[in-house]
């Protein structure tokens, strides 16, 4: 049993949980948590789905698991190299099933911005930029995405920056699940140690709740898929998810 | 429904392959005149009386000619249409477009690229380079656009042209789907990132080991592939690289005129049960 | 001493002449006389240049030279393969520093017809199509063609269909060598069994003849390249070209 | 003057190699993030004091963070920047564009791919999938231009990218200058298609035969290659696969702030002659 589910577990396990059986599934660079859910849903669960990443591999079986979710152990042992013209012209094209991308501003309808924090102009930070979001958040037939921290300046009502438009199918925190329902980011489950109410609290944009409850735990093959992927606790160290 | 082809058990005969394919479909042919094409395939859509089809290739040949002689072609869109290795133009396709009974929507290779390219990158149309002065643009009611930014000519753009299968013979294949070619890929590459969907006749199957060990050469990766034959030899008449050349003799008799010279023709393809 | 010189040997000559040192050439599908050009150039001139084919070849060592112009041999012992998309790609972006080009018909401005002869929609003859010309000549550096045969029913003054525009750099026929000049053809130099009158009569447009004459004989070299080439004469054969 | 690089003696050390790029001068940069960037050539540029060079390249972030640092950066055209394998952010990077210092024009890695694909097509613009209701075209002036056929959604177009110069860092180049890469060529391709010339700096240099026995491997034909340099273990402190794996030590290392860690770093790249 369960009893406590650390942040880092919640995010991983909910990314996964978005993976369809036999769908084509995408992690990119910057996308530590993506890669483990793709791998932890290759190991968890029964139904295969099709595995492809930014280093161009393709089901790979990497010999370790790497920092760099772009690291080229990822197409290990893969039957082809997909690169990156590739899997962008199959999202543009309407065939990527499922991507996930970073962002680091989400609005109430799902749209991201990971552009800067502040005027584009004058910038009081400037972030990573327009990366594969632009094009790929409103081609992809599904994107999901994550955040390590879960407040107000994050899930804004008003983003500084639209850097890609076209709305998640679901976020991942380390206290909430959301998924996208009439356009609009509504609230599927929370952290069991979480409420409705503190989501409510730490959320910048109002979201639907209807039908929303504690998040179902994980379940031993998660758990222990998970244990497997990050044996020495170096990924969820390095990763830094509090619940609060 | 996912956008791929997952798991195993995608290998059929080249005759089930065929009957995948309805009346009316349009069908991207790999290869290039009489080198490495579906032929073993084509030959079977003759035989399971195929009506309609439309055939996308930017330098078909045999292909095209024997699929007018049998009257399975409905309407072409092509770059150049030639037997080529000194056999000239191909009768049965000239014959067929100059009687009407074929439509022929008329290309630069390049052209017929561009619109592959505009289905294979999901936007409604493509620049196409060159094409000033020429009357093609103006038969296919194409539009040229002026640069936007000023900077460059106009630019003549060609519609997505998105076919409904690629259909590649290849020279390796795994369990998976996986497709090698040896040598030159000709178009099949964009024709297997435009089309809906791909299918495959190898030269012969291979452990996915053997892909594995150089995933840079995988041509077409295996999800994008729905089902696949091997049929040893199917690129006969036309050569597979490096396996074997054209067989020039059996182009010679498959222009003999008349419906037995056809007959005999389909008779002895490898795919047929029957002896060259 | 040449004392005769087949129109066939002066096709395959005069192209190879086209050819400059370093530079990017090309021969397509449909073109056995332009390859045997760019083979027999690579062994009679001591200036090397970049022998790219539609095999996908660059500076092939062919087993064998194959009767169709498009056959793998063509990309045999070559280091890369440069396929169909990209020799085309290079054309466009202006980088294709000489093409050879097919043509049924051809005008006095070197514009091409290899559509149709007749009215394009009830066509008397249907020609093997748009090919590599409508996009290539107007982009590659220069495009040279050829004919088997020189006739006003192939150099007119008017396309039945103009296919390729832009203007060939130079044609060769079995008597005459023509280069462009002030856009348009201009005579260059007659097979030296023929004449300048000959070649006047024999074509439908009319051309500028300033400082022609008879055609530079073939070098030793070029006679002894061109009989490696064809040894058992069979490219002579098949070609059928005649004088006249 | 033709337009490809035809001939041998093609090698330069990479010094030379640098020294043919003058200030101003745009480059595409081949890799992604950490992995098989041309870095000895860019810690070159620094030792050689190039200044106000463009810099083009999907996924920059090592590189372009250390030419921030040094001042030899004017402008960058990228996707997504960041140092990546939990290094977050590229701090001399960040610097440089909130103090005004260095240009930037934001893209998706798409659209400057699009871009790099006008030039390599010979076309002004490149039509763009995705990008509707993203704030970056707006920035950037680009264009959305309507299906003048009628059938597709309306489409931004991006204006044709030329880089002076492509700089890849490859696995294995041979005499001629041919260019192959294992792995995944991230954006390789098109950056050495669109560029006007290509640099590169191989892990090692074999005999042309190994090319030969496998030329579909190629991922650059010589005469497209103007120069290139041999320096193993040059994608350091990245990696190359399958040479060697990131050297996170020597990354976290770069990142210590201050003029003697850079000088510190840059003494001990490969390239250098001193010793990691």
């Amino acid at each position: 049993m369960n009893t406590s589910w650390s942040g880092f577990s919640y995010i991983v396990v909910n990314l996964a949980r978005f993976i369809r059986p036999n769908e084509i599934t995408f992690s990119g660079v910057n996308s530590t948590l993506p890669m483990l859910a793709c791998l932890l849903a290759k190991k968890a669960y029964d139904e295969d789905f099709i595995y492809i990443n930014v280093a161009g591999g393709v089901d790979p079986r990497p010999s370790q698991v790497p920092l760099s979710s772009s690291d080229p152990v990822l197409a290990e042992h893969s039957a082809s190299i997909f690169a990156n013209e590739d899997f962008y012209d199959l999202c543009t094209r309407g065939r990527m099933d499922l991507t996930f991308l970073g962002a680091a501003q989400i609005d109430g309808e799902g749209n991201a911005n990971n552009s800067v924090i502040g005027d584009w102009h004058r910038p009081k930070v400037r972030l990573p930029g327009g990366g594969g979001g632009a094009v790929m958040l409103p081609t992809a037939r599904r994107a999901c995405t994550w955040r390590t921290e879960h407040s107000t300046r994050t899930f804004v009502e008003q983003l500084h920056f639209r850097t890609s438009a076209g709305g998640f199918h679901g976020v991942v925190t380390p206290i909430a699940v959301f998924v996208k329902r009439d356009g609009r980011l509504a609230l599927q489950s929370w952290h069991p140690e979480s409420s409705l109410d503190e989501v409510r609290q730490r959320t910048g944009f109002k979201f639907d709740s209807q039908g929303a409850g504690p998040t179902p735990l994980p379940t031993e093959r998660e758990v222990h898929a998970l244990a497997e992927l990050d044996a020495d606790g170096q990924f969820e160290r390095d990763a830094k998810v509090a619940l609060r | 429904m996912s956008s791929g082809f997952s798991g195993k058990h995608k290998r059929v005969s080249v005759q089930e392959l065929a009957a995948m394919v309805s009346d009316g479909t349009s069908l991207a042919l790999g290869g290039s005149f009489l080198h490495r094409g579906p032929f073993s395939f084509v030959r079977e859509l003759i035989r399971q009386k195929k009506r309609g089809l439309e055939i996308i290739k930017q330098s078909p040949g045999y292909d095209i000619d024997i699929l007018c002689r049998a009257g399975v072609a409905g309407k072409l869109r092509a770059g150049i249409v030639a037997m080529e290795g000194n056999f000239g133009l191909a009768p049965y396709y000239r014959r067929a477009i100059e009687s009407g009974q074929v439509e022929l929507e008329e290309h630069a290779c390049a052209s017929l690229t561009a619109g592959l390219r505009a289905a294979a990158f999901g936007v409604p149309f493509q620049p196409c380079g060159g094409l000033h002065g020429s009357e093609i643009p103006a038969l296919n009611g194409w539009k040229c656009l002026d640069d936007p930014y000023g900077k460059g000519d106009s630019v003549w753009v060609i519609p997505s042209i998105q076919p409904d299968y690629a259909v590649i013979h290849a020279s390796e294949v795994d369990e998976w789907g996986n497709v090698r070619v040896a040598g030159t890929a000709h178009w099949d590459r964009i024709m297997s990132r435009a089309a809906k969907s791909v299918l495959v006749v190898a030269e012969k199957e291979v452990d996915s080991s053997v892909f594995a060990a150089e995933p840079e050469a995988t041509l077409v990766p295996y999800f994008m592939v729905e089902a696949y034959a091997v049929v040893q030899g199917g690129a006969w008449p036309g050569s597979c690289w490096p396996d074997y050349e054209i067989d020039y003799p059996a182009v010679e008799a498959y222009l003999q005129p008349g419906d037995e010279s056809l007959a005999a023709h389909l008779a002895v393809g490898p795919e047929a049960g029957g002896s060259k």
